[in-house]
């Protein structure tokens, strides 16, 4: 157990440290984007961006760089060996067909039973907008979600019920935050289904149940926190 | 002899009507049809329904086609940018209509209206604001919401080469909605860097066949932006 | 007029000629294969095989003959500068998207308003086996079809309403005979759909709303019996 | 280092068990997977449910294993053709039961389960004997069919080259319903006659990207067919 919260660098290697070799991964935009610079070069992970790649390298600087070949957040970026080019019918339909086998996303919430929100606050006059976060939140074998577990204001993101727009029902399956690692069985009845397997920065069990107001369940001691892939 | 060569992006889009549903390629600035678009500004037509991902960007191509007050309605997947002032004080100040469509089914969309298919039942979007309204089933255990097809009577995309039967590659990432959106609209123009003599993409590496294709215009100079 | 009933090879010659330059066009297995032999080298008419390819050529002899690359027919043919190949389910939504421009196909019966019966004789016993049959009748802009205008048993295959199971309903445009070309419009009442635009060996437009039982619309001196690309 | 390469064909299959639902890639002899069919054969699973656009010619790979009795049910487009005796036989005497799809219908089937959809219209087949008892719809004026999604356990096919990530290139019309029933079944085996380095595939031209491909088996020798 860490002595401090994570950091926002330390929670992309903690979500690093649970993608497998060989597996394949979308990782969405903003600071899950920043786990691909804490995957083992010398393990193959294969990256996806949905806007038509497999096999995507680093970002790209200097010469490197191709104003036809970015990432889903515009930025510029490299191909690996192995790399692959579709369009987005072809690309989407990987996605939603299920192929990916963890898609690592922002949040605003996640609900007990695994249902996210993050395309949309909600708020008056906000022009809506999508882009992909539903097709990644329902396609992915594992949904993986990385937030800090307190809103600015200190309430706790992880909720029995959302009060956001929901992005897509029961698809979480992992929540990454800095004081601890929850896994949500949605097989399990929702309010039961959540459990904390790991713990950094002295938060305990006890303290995250009150913040959350959910009967969590104590995994700490004997779940091995890894990802295999199906 | 078949030729689908057009002189210049100006002839290409001459015939595109007012009120006319237009889809426009391109992910960002990779594989937009910028020479297209500007044509398409240049000709004037108004009261367009335009088919993109985004809403246009900065000042220039999609957003410079919303200032000019030629866009009745946008169908996209992300109007909402750093830069997409444009659209958001058209769209605020009620000049433009917007459909907001997740980015895999305004893909499947597109690609059913180019197939034939009437409709289908995709997973996304299902329990959401954007399934309001909508025909919603269950699946073998698994919520769906019914989504029809998007046709469009022009597609203006950017592709790399072509040769004059219209087939066409692209490149990299720029790829991502030509292929389908050729398939999707009465009429495809697209801008190339390269036309090719015939015979020398090869066949197992077409990605748009030219079938799809009506007009290829060699997309020279500078665009506007 | 001909003084003959045209024979196949006329037939196929006479379908050829309504087969425009530019065209993207499939030609059924059978007889309406042979209508590649009559296209005129010098206009480029673009053939498709819905086992995935645009641009066919003709058949392939000795050394041309390569396993992996054969006709719907399963038959060796060549590839065509400018050709493309595509997977299935792109080929059949090239199909079913509307995207060809002319599909040529035999039938066992085509009706007053268009249906065309050809996959199925609907004897009992028969194993059934549909192929691409049901797609080219919902998919090409124009469907003609090139058949005998009489059973062996003298029966008119042109009739009111199909006898046979059918395979695409009011699908079909153009019918090719031996005797006549019939154009159907489906937009008129069944019956007052068909016209004759051409006779050949002797039939007149009377023996022939004799033989088929239908108010056929002479059209022979009216109509040019041309095609051009929509 | 990932590595999708496996030593030979019966190694390849040895999983497959009884009762499995198998796609069977290949047009007649073009792009059919002999050799894993061979193997299929040798391995033994009984009561599969093949999907092939046919049902086998002649006396040898899927007539041959429709022969050695180890196929329950055929779900094809195509099965009557002047050499399948053997389908023909075993379906008049009752040992195999038949679903016959029309053939874009099949492939849009399989490509909607790659693709996560759960279902389509579609006109072909609409007012048909192969419509009867499934759900149609008149949808802006035309007729249309409800199809279901077609998924597999495991699908075989052949391919031109792969690389160890198990992304795949075809030949020609040998290509047919290869690259999409890799997408549809759990477990793809893809046999092919050549295995590249990693990176030598060009990315614009790879038609099965490896992440629909979890076998790669190099088909070396001549198959029994």
């Amino acid at each position: 157990m860490s002595t401090a919260p994570l950091t926002r660098t330390e929670m992309a290697q903690r979500v690093a440290a649970d993608i497998p070799e060989g597996a394949y991964v979308n990782l969405g935009i903003g600071l899950p984007t920043s786990v691909s610079n804490f995957l083992d070069p010398a393990k193959e992970v294969i990256l996806h961006t949905e806007n038509g790649m497999l096999g995507m390298g680093p970002e790209a600087h200097g010469d490197e760089i191709d104003p036809d070949l970015i990432n889903a957040g515009k930025i510029a970026v490299t191909a690996l060996p192995g790399a692959s080019y579709f369009h987005h019918a072809d690309s989407f339909g990987m996605m939603r067909g299920g192929h990916l086998d963890i898609a690592v996303l922002g949040a605003f919430q996640v609900s007990a039973s695994g249902d996210l929100a993050n395309w949309h606050t909600g708020a008056p006059g906000s022009i809506p907008a999508v882009g992909g976060a539903m097709d990644l939140a329902v396609g992915a074998k594992k949904v993986f979600v990385m937030m800090e577990l307190t809103t600015k204001a200190g309430d706790s993101k992880l909720v029995e019920k959302l009060s956001y727009p929901v992005t897509g029902l029961g698809c979480v399956t992992r929540i990454f935050t800095e004081v601890a690692v929850f896994d949500i069985d949605s097989s399990a009845a929702a309010a039961t289904g959540v459990s904390v397997t790991e713990l950094f920065g002295g938060a305990t069990v006890a303290s995250l149940r009150e913040l959350t107001g959910l009967p969590l369940i104590d995994a700490t001691s004997t779940t091995a926190s890894t990802t295999a892939l199906a | 002899m078949v030729s689908k060569i057009v002189d210049d992006v100006d002839a290409a889009v001459a015939d595109i009507p007012d009120g006319a549903t237009v889809m426009i390629g391109g992910f960002g600035q990779a594989g937009q049809p910028v020479q297209l678009i500007d044509a398409l500004i240049r000709h004037g037509a108004s009261g367009l329904t335009i088919v993109n991902n985004n809403a246009g960007n900065g000042e220039v191509g999609l957003a410079l086609l919303i200032k000019s007050g030629f866009v009745a309605k946008m169908i996209c997947s992300f109007p909402r940018q750093i830069d997409s002032q444009i659209f958001d004080e058209a769209y605020r100040a009620g000049r433009v209509e917007l459909e907001v469509v997740p980015q895999g089914n305004l893909a499947e969309r597109i690609r059913a209206a180019g197939a034939g298919i009437g409709g289908f039942f995709t997973p996304t979007g299902y329990g959401t604001l954007l399934a309001e309204g909508k025909e919603s089933r269950i699946i073998d255990g698994r919520g769906y919401v019914f989504e029809s097809p998007l046709h469009a009577d022009f597609a203006l995309i950017k592709a790399h080469r072509a040769d004059r039967w219209g087939n066409l590659v692209y490149r990299k990432t720029a790829r991502n909605f030509g292929p389908i959106m050729a398939t999707a609209a009465a009429i495809t123009i697209a801008q190339v860097s390269e036309v090719v003599p015939l015979g020398e993409l090869d066949p197992e590496n077409v990605i748009t066949p030219g079938i799809f294709v009506n007009r290829v215009v060699l997309a020279a100079g500078k665009a506007s932006s």
